[in-house]
C-alpha cells in the first residue's frame, strides 16, 4: 500500500511519520508538498505534526486552505484512512473534518514527556491492534493540545464511541481528557500524541506503532475483499 | 476606491475557559491590584480595506472573519471600520 | 527626515563617539582612509570595530586556545566549527550568547538567540540536530527573575520547538551573581557530509549577492554596538527584534536545498550588525570586495536610509553568493518556500566594500580595514588577583545531615529541571536517545552505528574563586558529561560571558580562565572549534561571576555503549571512581552557608582527570556497567541521590571510610569523580581494570529494596543519612517547579 | 465603589516586527481577500474594575497596564472605562 504524509510549510515531523511508517509497515510512503491538488494514488493519508505556517494565528488556521486540503476532503470522503497527529489534528479541526477545536494548554506551557493514553475503542482502522482498556506509552508535545467542544458534541462522541484515546493523567486540560477522536464514519483520526515518536526500543517505547499496523492491515484487508 | 482602518476584536465564548485571562488575573491579583475580576484576553487585529465603499468593506471583513480570522467553535467577534483619514 | 551630519560635523562635535568610536579609533580610521569618514561609513567601522564583532578585548587571549586535531575539520573563523565524526560524517557546532537582547525582552532575546545560532549551523552546510541552552539567573525568590527565567525559558522552546530542533540539554544555574546580568547562551549541533562544508566566503569576481528572507526593517539598529556599552538601557534605544520562528524553517530548507545543489559560493546569516558584518566578513574571508545596491533590499517600511539597512538587525535574513549563471536554480528553490529574495549587489576584486544608493556612491571603504585591521587591544591584566574566598571561615559542622542534604536537592541550581525541558521538545526528529535528565544528551546518526553526544557546562563560581582552575574544571566537567554517557569528547565550543574588559582583574578572570580552559582542552584532547565572548556583563560596577560556558561534542561509536545516568535495579554495586576527599573549597554547600563563594575552586588535577575519565571509557567499553554519573554540584551525597530512578522502588546503602570531615565527604565538589553502578558479576574486572590503569576505584556499597538511602562511616554508630529515598527524590524532583509556581508575569 | 467594564487594547509598537500579522496578511492575499494590507495582530483585554469612582479605577488600569498587561520595550496600550449597567 502507499501512504501520503503531507507537507505544509512549517511541518516537522513529516519525516519522521514517514520513518515510522516505513519502519512498522515496511509500505511506501512519501512525502506530499501541500501545493499538491490530487491523492488518487494514495491509500493512507498522514497529517504530520509541526507549526505549519508558524501557527500565527489559530494552530492549522491557515494550513486548513492549501490547496491539498480539497484533495484530503475528496479521500475522506471516499473512505481512505486520513491521521492527523497534533499539528494534524489540529488541521482537522479547522476544516471541520473532525469536530471541536484545541486550543492552548490549561497551564499555558508547551509540554513534551511520555504520557499514558487508554485505548477507547479498537473500532476504527487506527485502533484495531490494540484492546479497549489498554494503556499505551506515547510523547506528547505541544502547546495547544486542550480538546474542545459542546457538550452536544462531547456526548455524540461518547455515544458513538468515537473518542478513540483518552489521557490517563490530563497534561493540558482537555474535555473529558480526550487526547484523540474520530470522524462519523471513522476513517479520519485526530489525536494530540505523537505515535510515530514510539516506534522503537530507543524511543522508549513501541506501543505507536499499533496505530500504523492497523492503517496497513485495514487497508491491506480492504483490497483484499475489493479483489474478489 | 476608498481605503478603511478596521479594528477586529475576536475573544473566547464565554463558555470557554481562558487560561490566560486567568493567569493575568492571579498575577493582578498577587500584585496588589485588588478590584480586579473576571480578565478574558482576545486578540485585537487591525489592517487596511481598500473597497468600493463602506458596504462592500463591511462584506469583505465579515467574509474575513468569518472564513479564517476567527474560529466560530470557540470564538466570537465584532469589528469596526473607519475611513482613513487623507495623509 | 533629518539629514544626517556631514563628515566634518562629525568629527567636530564628536558624533562618532555615539556611534561606537573612541577618539583614537576614529583617528585611525581617519589616518587608514585618508579622509573624513561619512556617517554611514562612520557606522560601518562603529559596529564592525565594536568588541562584538571585532573581538578586539579578547582576540590576543583566545589565540592561545589550542584548535588542531585529527578530528577537526573547522576551526574558528567559519559560522561554526566542524568535527569528523568518522564514517565520512561531520558535526557542526557552535554556541551563542543573547544575555544582553534576553535581559530587555527575555523572550524575544531567548528566541532570536536560539534563531541565530540555528541560522550560523546551517550555513555550514548541516542540517541542525539539536540544540543546548546554559541559562543563569539571580535566585527566584524575587519576581522579576521568575519573570525574566520563564520568558527565557519560553522562547527557547517556542523558537526551536516550532523550527522542530529538538532541545535535549543544557544547565540552569541560579546564583546571586547573576541578578542584574542573566545569561542566555545558546548552542546548536549539525550533521553534515564531512566533505562537504559550506563557507562564508565571497568568492568569483561577478558572482551575484543575494539578500534571502526577511525584509528589513528598523530593528536592532545598532544591537552589536550597545552589546558593549556600558549602559545596558541604552539598548532600549533601539526596536527589539522579534524572531520568526516560521520564516527561520522555511529558510533552512531552502538553504539546506540551495546548498545541495552546488550552486552557492558562500552563505552568511545577517546576524550582530546585519548587512554591513555579513557583507565584510564575507568579502574579507575571500580576500576579495563586496559592492552592493542598496535601493533594491527588500524594506518593510518605507524611506529607510542605507545607514538604517546597513545596521538593521532584523531577524531571519541571509546573504548569499551564488554562481554566476545559477540563479534560477536558487529562485526556483526560494518560490517553492515562498522566500523573498532578492539581488543586491555582486563580488568585486577590488578589495573593497562599495555600496551605492539611487546610483551614488555612499560608502566605499576597504574590507581590510573594516575586518581585519579591526583595533586589538591588550588591555591591562591585574597583577595580583586577590583570591575572593580565601578569608571565608569554614562553617560549623550541621546538626543534621539529611536536612542539609534536602536544602541543596531544592536548591534550584541542582534540582531537576524538567520545569524547563517539558517545555521543549526533547524527541522531534525521533532520534534522540537520551534526552534532557542523563549527563550528556545522545542523538542517532542516520545510517551509522554511532551516536553523537553532547553536553554544556560551566561553574562560575569557581572560575571566580580560581580563574585559572575554575576554565580548566569547566573544561574537563563538559567533557565528563559526555564520557559519563558512553562517548569520546572529540571538540569543544564555549560562550566567554565575562564581565567590563576595562577592568584588568576582569582582564585577569579572562586571560586565566583562557589558560586554564587550553590546558584542560589540550589535556584531554579536546580542542576549540568555534566559540562566543560576551563582555560588559556587569551592572552598576558589579560584574558577574567570570562564567565560561562549555559546549562539548562527542561520539559515541557504538549505540549499544550509551549508559544512562541513573539505574533502578536492587543488588547493584556502586563504586566511586576518582579520590574520596573532604574538601569543601568552592561547594555550594559552603556558599549556601556563608552567604558569599567561598574558599578556593574544588581540588583538581589534570592528570587524575585524564586518568578517570579513561577509566570510565574503557570500563562501559570492556566490562559494561549499568550507569554512570559524575560528581558535580552538592557533591557525593546529592550524586548519589541523582543516580537513582525517581519512581524505582529502591534503596542503596554507602559506607563511607572512616577519617574523613563529614560535611565534606558529603558535600564537597572535588573533581574528577564518577560515581558508577554495575552488576555483581562485574565487579572482579572493574577491579581489575581499575589495577592495570592505577585510577583509585571505591566500592561504597551496593543497591536495596529498602527503599531507604543510608550512608554511614566506617566505625561510627549511627549512620551520617538516613532517609527516604522517594522522599528525597520527591524533593529534588519538585523543588524548581514550587519556585516557579509563585507569580511571575 | 462603582464597577467598571474596562477594555484594554495592547498592540507592537510601529516600529517592531509582527511576523503573524505578516503570515495572516500573507494568507488573507492568496485566499482572495485582495485589498487588505498592513494587518498587526495585537491583544485585546477586557475585565471588571471596582473603585470609588472613574478617576481612581483609570489610575489602577494605566498602572495594570503598564506594570503587567503591556511590555513598555515593545508594546503599546490604550484603554477605555465604562460604567457598568446593573443587571
Ligand atoms: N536549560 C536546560 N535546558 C535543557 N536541559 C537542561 C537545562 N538545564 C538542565 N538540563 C538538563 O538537566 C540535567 C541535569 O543538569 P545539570 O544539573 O546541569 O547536570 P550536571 O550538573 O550533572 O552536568 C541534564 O541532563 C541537562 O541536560
Ligand atoms: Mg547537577
Amino acid at each position: 500500500m502507499k501512504w501520503a504524509v503531507i507537507v505544509f510549510p512549517g511541518s516537522n515531523c513529516d519525516e519522521d511519520a514517514q520513518q515510522a511508517i516505513i519502519r512498522v509497515t515496511g509500505d511506501e510512503a512519501t512525502l506530499v508538498w501541500h501545493q499538491e491538488t490530487s491523492l488518487a494514488d494514495y491509500d493512507a493519508i498522514v497529517l504530520p505534526g509541526g507549526f505549519s505556517y508558524g501557527d500565527y494565528l489559530r494552530s492549522g488556521a491557515i494550513a486548513r486552505f492549501a490547496p491539498i486540503m480539497k484533495a484530503v476532503r475528496d479521500k475522506a470522503v471516499q473512505g481512505t484512512p486520513i491521521i492527523g497527529i497534533c499539528n494534524g489534528f489540529q488541521v482537522l479541526t479547522e476544516a471541520h473534518l473532525l469536530p471541536g477545536a484545541l486550543l492552548r494548554n490549561r497551564d499555558l506551557h508547551f509540554h513534551c514527556k511520555m504520557v499514558e493514553l487508554r485505548v477507547e475503542t479498537n473500532r476504527s482502522p487506527f485502533t484495531a491492534a490494540y484492546q479497549p482498556g489498554d494503556i499505551l506509552r506515547i510523547p506528547i508535545a505541544h502547546g495547544e493540545g486542550r480538546y474542545f467542544a459542546d457538550s452536544a458534541i462531547l456526548h455524540e462522541l461518547q455515544e458513538d464511541h468515537r473518542v478513540a484515546f483518552r489521557y490517563v493523567d490530563n497534561p493540558n486540560g482537555s474535555s473529558e481528557s480526550i487526547a484523540g477522536i474520530l470522524s462519523k464514519e471513522r476513517n479520519v483520526l485526530g489525536l494530540m500524541p505523537h505515535p510515530e515518536r514510539a516506534v522503537a526500543d530507543f524511543m522508549r517505547s513501541t506501543d505507536g506503532a499499533g496505530v500504523f499496523r492497523s492503517i496497513h492491515q485495514y487497508v491491506t484487508e480492504r483490497e483484499g475483499a475489493h479483489a474478489h | 476606491m476608498t481605503t478603511y482602518r478596521a479594528q477586529v476584536r475576536v475573544w473566547l465564548k464565554p463558555s470557554v475557559f481562558d487560561p490566560q485571562g486567568n493567569a493575568v488575573e492571579k498575577a493582578l491579583l498577587t500584585l496588589g491590584f485588588a478590584g480586579i475580576e473576571e480578565v478574558r484576553i482576545g486578540k485585537s487585529m487591525e489592517f487596511l480595506v481598500t473597497a468600493d465603499n463602506q458596504e462592500s468593506a463591511e462584506a469583505m471583513v465579515d467574509r474575513a472573519c468569518r472564513d479564517v480570522l476567527c474560529n466560530p467553535v470557540m470564538e466570537m467577534y465584532t469589528f469596526t471600520l473607519e475611513a482613513r483619514q487623507e495623509a | 527626515m533629518h539629514t544626517e551630519p556631514t563628515a566634518e560635523q562629525i568629527e567636530r562635535e564628536g558624533i562618532y563617539r555615539s556611534l561606537g568610536l573612541t577618539d583614537a579609533e576614529y583617528a585611525q580610521v581617519v589616518e587608514k582612509l585618508g579622509r573624513l569618514p561619512n556617517y554611514l561609513e562612520t557606522g560601518l567601522f562603529g559596529v564592525l570595530w565594536s568588541e562584538h564583532c571585532s573581538y578586539k578585548s579578547s582576540r590576543i587571549h583566545l589565540k592561545k586556545f589550542p584548535t588542531d586535531g585529527p578530528q577537526v575539520l573547522q576551526g574558528p573563523g567559519e559560522n561554526a566549527g566542524v568535527v569528523d565524526i568518522g564514517d565520512g560524517i561531520g558535526i557542526a557546532f557552535k554556541m551563542e550568547s543573547h544575555n544582553h537582547p534576553s535581559a530587555v525582552e527575555p523572550y524575544q532575546g531567548a528566541a532570536t538567540g536560539v534563531g541565530g545560532i540555528l541560522r550560523d549551523i546551517f550555513t555550514m552546510g548541516a542540517r541542525p540536530i539539536a540544540f543546548l541552552n546554559s541559562l543563569r539567573f539571580g535566585p527566584l525568590d524575587d519576581a522579576h527573575t521568575r519573570y525574566l527565567f520563564g520568558n527565557v525559558v519560553a522562547g527557547i522552546g517556542g523558537y526551536g520547538n516550532c523550527v522542530g530542533i529538538p532541545t535535549i540539554g543544557g544547565e540552569a544555574v541560579f546564583d546571586p551573581s547573576y541578578r542584574h546580568n542573566p545569561l542566555v547562551n545558546a548552542m546548536c549541533v549539525g550533521q553534515l557530509p564531512a566533505d562537504r562544508i559550506v563557507k562564508g566566503a565571497a568568492s568569483g569576481v561577478g558572482n551575484p549577492v543575494f539578500v534571502v528572507g526577511s525584509r528589513t526593517g528598523r530593528d536592532g539598529i545598532h544591537g552589536a554596538t550597545f552589546a558593549s556599552a556600558e549602559d545596558p538601557h541604552a539598548k532600549e534605544r533601539s526596536a527589539v527584534q522579534v524572531g520568526d520562528p516560521f520564516l527561520g524553517k522555511l529558510l533552512m530548507e531552502a538553504c539546506l536545498e540551495l546548498m545541495a545543489t552546488g550552486a552557492v559560493v558562500g552563505i552568511q546569516d545577517m546576524g550582530a550588525a546585519g548587512l554591513t558584518s555579513s557583507s565584510a566578513e564575507m568579502a574579507s574571508r575571500a580576500g576579495g570586495g563586496i559592492e552592493m545596491m542598496l535601493d533594491r533590499v527588500p524594506c518593510r517600511e518605507a524611506g529607510m536610509t542605507p545607514y538604517e539597512m546597513m545596521l538593521s538587525e532584523s531577524q531571519e535574513r541571509m546573504l548569499v553568493v551564488m554562481e554566476k549563471g545559477k540563479e534560477e536554480l536558487a529562485f526556483q528553490i526560494l518560490r517553492k518556500w515562498d522566500l523573498q529574495v532578492a539581488e543586491v549587489g555582486r563580488v568585486t576584486d577590488d578589495g573593497r566594500l562599495r555600496l551605492y544608493f539611487h546610483d551614488e556612491v555612499v560608502a566605499d571603504v576597504p574590507v581590510r580595514l573594516l575586518v581585519d585591521e579591526a583595533p586589538v587591544y591588550d588591555r591591562e591584566i591585574a597583577a595580583v588577583y586577590e583570591p575572593p574566598g580565601a578569608h571565608v571561615a569554614l562553617p560549623p559542622d550541621p546538626v543534621n545531615y539529611q536536612l542539609e542534604l534536602e536544602k541543596l536537592l531544592a536548591h534550584p541550581s541542582i534540582a531537576k529541571k524538567q520545569w524547563i525541558y517539558h517545555q521543549y521538545d526533547t524527541s522531534v526528529r525521533a532520534s534522540t536517545v537520551f534526552g534532557p535528565g542523563y549527563d550528556a544528551a545522545l542523538v542517532l546518526v542516520p545510517d551509522s552505528e554511532k551516536l553523537v553526544a553532547m553536553a554544556s557546562d560551566g561553574n562560575g563560581r569557581y572560575v571566580y574563586l580560581n580563574p585559572r582552575v575554575g576554565g580548566a574544571i569547566a573544561v574537563a566537567e563538559a567533557c565528563r558529561n559526555v564520557v559519563a554517557a558512553g562517548g569520546v569528547p572529540l571538540a569543544i565550543t564555549n560562550c566567554l560571558n565575562f564581565g567590563n574588559p576595562e577592568k584588568p582583574e576582569v582582564m585577569y578572570q579572562f586571560s586565566q580562565a583562557i589558560e586554564g580552559m587550553s590546558e584542560a582542552c589540550r589535556a584531554l584532547s579536546a580542542p576549540v572549534v568555534s566559540g562566543n565572548v560576551s563582555f560588559y556583563n556587569e551592572t552598576g560596577g558589579e560584574d558577574i561571576y567570570p562564567t565560561p560556558v562549555v559546549g562539548v561534542v562527542g561520539v559515541v561509536e557504538d549505540s549499544q555503549l550509551a549508559t544512562p545516568s541513573e539505574f533502578s535495579e536492587a543488588g547493584l554495586a556502586v563504586y566511586l571512581v576518582g579520590n574520596l576527599s573532604d574538601g569543601l573549597e568552592g561547594s555550594l554547600y559552603w556558599q549556601m552557608k556563608a552567604q558569599q563563594a567561598a574558599g578556593d575552586a574544588p581540588s583538581f588535577d589534570l592528570a587524575t582527570e585524564v586518568k578517570v575519565q579513561r577509566f570510565v571509557q574503557r570500563a562501559i567499553r570492556e566490562v559494561g556497567i549499568t550507569a554512570a554519573h559524575d560528581i558535580s554540584e552538592g557533591g557525593l551525597a546529592v550524586a548519589l541521590v541523582e543516580m537513582v530512578e525517581e519512581t524505582a522502588p529502591i534503596g542503596m546503602t554507602v559506607s563511607l571510610p572512616a577519617g574523613f570531615q563529614l560535611p565534606g565527604v558529603l558535600f564537597g565538589e572535588a573533581q574528577s569523580r564518577f560515581l558508577i553502578a554495575a552488576q555483581a558479576s562485574k565487579e572482579n574486572m572493574l577491579q581489575d581494570l581499575a589495577f592495570t590503569l592505577h585510577t583509585p576505584l571505591l566500592r561504597l556499597g551496593e543497591t536495596n529494596t529498602s527503599g531507604e538511602l543510608v550512608i554511614s562511616i566506617d566505625g561510627e554508630s549511627s549512620p551520617a543519612i538516613q532517609a527516604n529515598l522517594h522522599e528525597l527524590k520527591k524533593i529534588y524532583t519538585s523543588a524548581l517547579e514550587n519556585n516557579m509556581n509563585q507569580s511571575w508575569r
